[in-house]
């Protein structure tokens, strides 16, 4: 029988890892803050006074040194879960993390296991500026070799953090600020959920179809697919109806779930915290414009992200790079007069 | 060597100034975070307010900032941390532009687009970095470029004791020392890094013992103590602008307030922080500018007036800038 | 009036360098190797010789604290040319590039001028496995604040090398070590080609349209160009008309090259070597997949890079995922009897 | 501490086989690299022959590999660097598969899919990496899993005198001073990183004299002698087994051949390798066994045979087997 309760993000992460460290003695946690801290963003909150400071170790500020001793204790058998605070500090440790932790299966044809997760905080809206806001989840699944896990709400974010502990993989798990929950910054309310008290798994490369419509496609992921939620409540009183596609990993991707949705609709809106340009929203809209073939599109594919610039620290700056519920909307609306031309 | 009697008036005036704007930043911080104001079910905002963003304040750690900066001129290069503001105010940037900078407003140091712990000020030779460890290696880029074009300008890194765990305080220092570089590498050691203490981030007690695996000086600075910190950044400055090249300083000083505004401090034992007001660095000096004979109740007072209409200035300067226009965000990406 | 020799494209940046630092005494240059052994790949060769050890600097194996130093001098007016040896090392170094060198310009609201020169190796087909093989400049250009250069023959690269170090912003140089011309590495005849001896420069943001043809566009940059001009000639024999677009810059983008190319062909096939998923493909497909009111395609668009996996050390397996002459010409042909679906 | 008998045959031995090991690799890597088998205009082809991409010899270099290796078992990890031969054959990696990697052949310890710079052997525990300085971080946590497991295993990086000036370094050792791992960081000092000159890269002499930053102990080996590496960790590797702590050693030792092969070795004086091979660790380890009675001709001879056809058949067989099928260059990214 399944208890549900509704929890925030972050209290849905650390029940999960707190219960596959009891389930696992090869689990363990490092990181910077995590142990009497509990986490900056509660993503440990609680472990140190149920595992004790050998399974919930604070760290140096030594990215390179410990997320590297995580590659190499997870090559002997053990599961390390390391944290990157913030993910815009990957410029540290980035070496190890893809010269290494990525590929060393891959250089080993097999033989090395390395199931290590590598979680960290992404996003902005709360003026944090350019070296705290970032996503980056694009440019991890960029490179080979690390499955790219982005939740966007509690319930997904316990089962697939529980899948990622039980992968013998590198994953990385990317949570946005902004829908963890905490009391200290303000979050989206459709990100707390039920979550059930007994341990379960979230597939990967399964995508969500977080609400049903007929005339357009948001493809979104992490707090994206709260806003684009409110936008399809805003647009179905135009009488628009907006399906909402939750890809929830990157790494392995739902390409079939992406390509189903607009094959309905036959308009494909990607919506994007992470930089605009060479990243996630030109892959989703690739995968479209490769399958021209099976594919008929009512309107040129529209990208919404973070246009080519920093993350700037004013609020009005930050509020007009990234996209909002507004900007989502009337994107989508702009789609519905769309036409593409006839093919030559 | 004991400062002149000016310096010893400069010194003691900017701790003031930085105390009370670390003061004032800390109420002006809270404004519009706490409920009723805000999403419910929230304790604090960090995204509310004028000033929004995370915000590291140094209350407490002036004297590593006057203590060296003190011997610094206009075109020394100095580059401070995630908790910049005493390096800035010490370096002399103006405390307006930057207040307006940590109001996200136009007439902000970097327009808004920096914030707190992003201030530049090239015409102060003043900058930092929100990264931890990342102060070294473009203060070694300064000194460099100091002794490429014959000047005998020097160039200040400061950063934090967890700061020195990071691989960027060996390979700048290694780089400084081979290349014989005008470089002072200041390292504040204030017993925290967030939440982890020194002694379960750090194999050693003194930073300034590191300094032997470049070949180049390590002083340790005991006390949270300005004269102290003056004396050994002097030597320090000194040797740098002579072609005697780096050295590395270490001062244990106090960090008075949280890591970050907001922080709960679980980490830190109760009443420890009372016991380290007990030794603030700021009347300490005053008496010793009384013993001195530069300071007595008058002119204490008249600074005093002096930093306060300052710092209310600065904040008033900042509530009335405007901000910059949203479209201004994709500008000033390329010069 | 200009004269012109044929030159290697090792030995056009190499001139190129060396004549800009007799132009200006601010420019210097600091890198592992560059001085006595005048840069693994040639790019510095002969300088230390005309210059001195002051201003052709080898360092220690520091990379973030020479780049870091290269962003503090530039700071300073010094106009530092930094050398990371093979971009595969990037992760070591990488905040120093993208969280200070790329992002210092904007978050001092264009206070602060940075011109920097950072030149790195790229490239595989030599069989130097997964750490010492990659392309990457996707994911540099998804980052923002850095301009992308990535030359495919000499005389571009002399002056693009020119323009960058009159810039007065960060720009990332990319050499393919398959082009450079070197002595011991095969490269293609094509990179070598006619370069004035006289300081020139080519501007950035501005395609080259390497060969004309009316019935595919293949947009390629760096090495790929080459291998796209010989599949044309194959192609041609076919009486395939194709268009070789050379973007030769990243960032700034001449996206109206390309979308001006496949208005004409109404064919597009992005060919490289970079990694295919999340990066440059995906971008330029979009570019199209945005403008399809205005487009009208005759096949689906199809992508060519390394799919997803680590570069593998073993030949074969090496020049599988690479793409080579034949995938491109076989890519071509496909398309040739490709069809779109109609606009619903 | 004077190695058992056992012990000194197996260095003599094992130096031996890294020697020709190396020796045969340097003629078999130039197969089908050299005019006129390769593109006109070329004096020499990496990519060409049996063996291409970059190959990093390490003759010269035993007694690090050897010293260090003969107090490990099977249990115990090393992270060698882009210069790894000797480190695997020390550390038992076996032979031919390692040859057949080389080779990038199915039957090569990695499918052909790492190559030269990636030899990765969890069976014993080997691994190593193209990227100077990345050895050290893994190797703290296969120390750390150890303690994790409750078990008296060690674990060796090695890196070169070049790699001490990354980072990691720096980090690492930090790390395993401060969680006391059972780790041993083992520096090769072959005056070279490439063509950099020690001097140029480093700004003290000693690398052990790093030791101190971090408060464990630091032992230089002056010599290039595999008596005195076995000495030195012998002492590193009965301390990290008992709980010790790490200890960082440096050995300087010579590199007997180009940094890469075809490395035209521009940088060094002419004549100096011939100067190094004057101290040929290898006969003097020879001579030391034949002074202890341990070794004569007769068993000279019937060593060195045997470590011929060991190296014979281990390049044979990566000549006989076959590549792996081109798609099987999808497969492996993830298990
Ligand atoms: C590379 C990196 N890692 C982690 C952080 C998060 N962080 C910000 S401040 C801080 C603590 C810094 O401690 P210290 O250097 O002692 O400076 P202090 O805050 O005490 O002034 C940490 C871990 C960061 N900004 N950069
Ligand atoms: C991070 C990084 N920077 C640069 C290189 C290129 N590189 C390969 S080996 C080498 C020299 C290494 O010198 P050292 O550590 O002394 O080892 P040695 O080659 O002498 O054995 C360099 C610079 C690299 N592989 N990784
Ligand atoms: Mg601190
Ligand atoms: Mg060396």
């Amino acid at each position: 029988m399944t208890t549900a309760r509704k929890l925030t993000m972050a209290q849905a992460i650390s029940e999960a890892i707190g219960q596959e460290m009891e389930r696992d003695p090869k689990v363990f946690a490092m990181g910077e803050d995590i142990a009497r801290y509990g986490g900056i963003f509660g993503a440990t909150g609680g472990l140190l006074e149920r595992f004790g400071k050998e399974r919930i170790m604070d760290t140096p500020i030594s990215e390179s040194a410990f997320i590297g001793a995580a590659t190499g204790a997870a090559a002997e058998g053990m599961r390390p879960i390391a944290e990157l605070m913030f993910v815009d500090f990957f410029g540290v440790c980035m070496d190890q993390i893809y010269n290494h932790l990525a590929k060393n299966t891959y250089m080993s044809g097999g033989k090395v296991r390395l199931p290590v997760v590598l979680m960290t905080a992404i996003g902005g809206g709360y003026n944090d500026a350019a070296q705290h806001s970032q996503c980056l989840y694009g440019l991890f699944a960029h490179v080979p070799g690390l499955k790219i896990v982005v939740p966007s709400n509690a319930y997904d974010a316990k089962g697939l953090m529980i899948q990622a502990i039980r992968d013998d993989n590198p994953v990385m798990y990317f949570f946005h600020k902004g829908i963890m929950g905490l009391p200290w910054m303000a979050y989206y309310e459709g990100s707390s959920n039920e979550v059930p008290q007994e341990a379960y798994t979230v597939p990967f490369g399964q995508a969500r179809i977080a609400r049903e419509g007929k005339d357009v496609t948001i493809v979104a992921l992490s707090q994206m697919v709260q806003k684009a939620l409110l936008a399809a409540a805003e647009l179905e009183k135009e009488g628009i109806g907006t399906e909402v596609v939750d890809l929830r990993t990157l790494v392995p991707l739902d390409v079939e779930a992406v390509v189903r949705s607009v094959k309905k609709t036959g308009r494909l809106l990607v919506a994007d915290e992470d930089y605009l340009n060479f990243g996630l929203t030109g892959e989703i809209a690739a995968l479209i414009a490769e399958r021209l073939d099976q594919i008929s599109l009512k309107s040129p594919i529209r990208r919404l992200g973070v246009p080519g610039v920093p993350i700037p620290y004013s609020r009005p700056l930050e509020q007009f790079i990234i996209p909002q519920v507004k900007s989502i909307a009337d994107a989508c609306r702009g789609m519905m007069r769309g036409k593409v031309a006839q093919p030559a | 060597m004991e400062p002149s009697a000016e310096k010893l008036m400069w010194m003691y005036e900017t701790m003031l100034l930085i105390r009370e704007y670390e003061e004032t930043m800390a109420n002006v911080y809270l404004e519009g975070k706490l409920p009723p104001n805000i999403q419910k079910g929230l304790a604090f905002d960090i995204g509310s307010g004028p000033v929004p963003g995370e915000m590291h304040l140094a209350a407490g750690q002036e004297p590593v900032a006057v203590g060296v900066c003190a011997h610094l001129r206009k075109e020394d290069t100095v580059v401070g941390t995630h908790r910049p503001h005493h390096f800035a105010i010490a370096k002399g940037v103006p405390v307006d532009a930057m207040t307006a900078e940590m109001f996200g407003k136009a007439t902000g140091l970097g327009h808004g687009k920096g914030g707190h712990m992003h201030l530049f000020d090239p015409e102060h030779k003043f900058s930092c970095s929100g990264i931890v460890g990342a102060s070294l290696p473009p203060a070694c880029g300064a000194a460099l470029a100091a002794k490429k074009m014959g000047k005998d300008w020097v160039a200040v890194a400061f950063f934090g004791e967890g700061a020195a765990n990071q691989g960027t305080f060996h390979e700048a220092l290694n780089l400084a020392a081979l290349w014989s570089l005008p470089a002072i590498f200041v390292c504040e050691d204030n017993k925290y890094a967030i939440s982890v203490e020194k002694s379960e981030s750090t194999a050693i007690h003194s930073d300034a013992d590191r300094a032997a695996a470049y070949g180049i000086p390590g002083v340790a600075v005991a006390k949270n103590d300005a004269l102290e910190v003056y004396e050994a950044a002097g030597e320090a400055v000194a040797r740098a602008r002579k072609g005697g090249g780096p050295t590395l300083i270490e001062v244990k000083t106090d960090r008075y307030m949280g890591h970050f505004q907001g922080d709960a401090e679980v980490y830190r034992p109760k009443g420890e922080v009372g016991e380290l007001r007990k030794n603030d660095p700021i009347p300490s000096l005053g008496k010793h500018l009384r013993a001195r004979g530069i300071l007595d109740d008058g002119k204490d007072a008249a600074i005093r007036e002096k930093v306060h209409g300052l710092v209310q200035k600065s904040y008033e300067f900042a509530r009335q800038s405007a901000y910059p226009e949203p479209r201004e965000a994709l500008q000033h990406v390329f010069v």
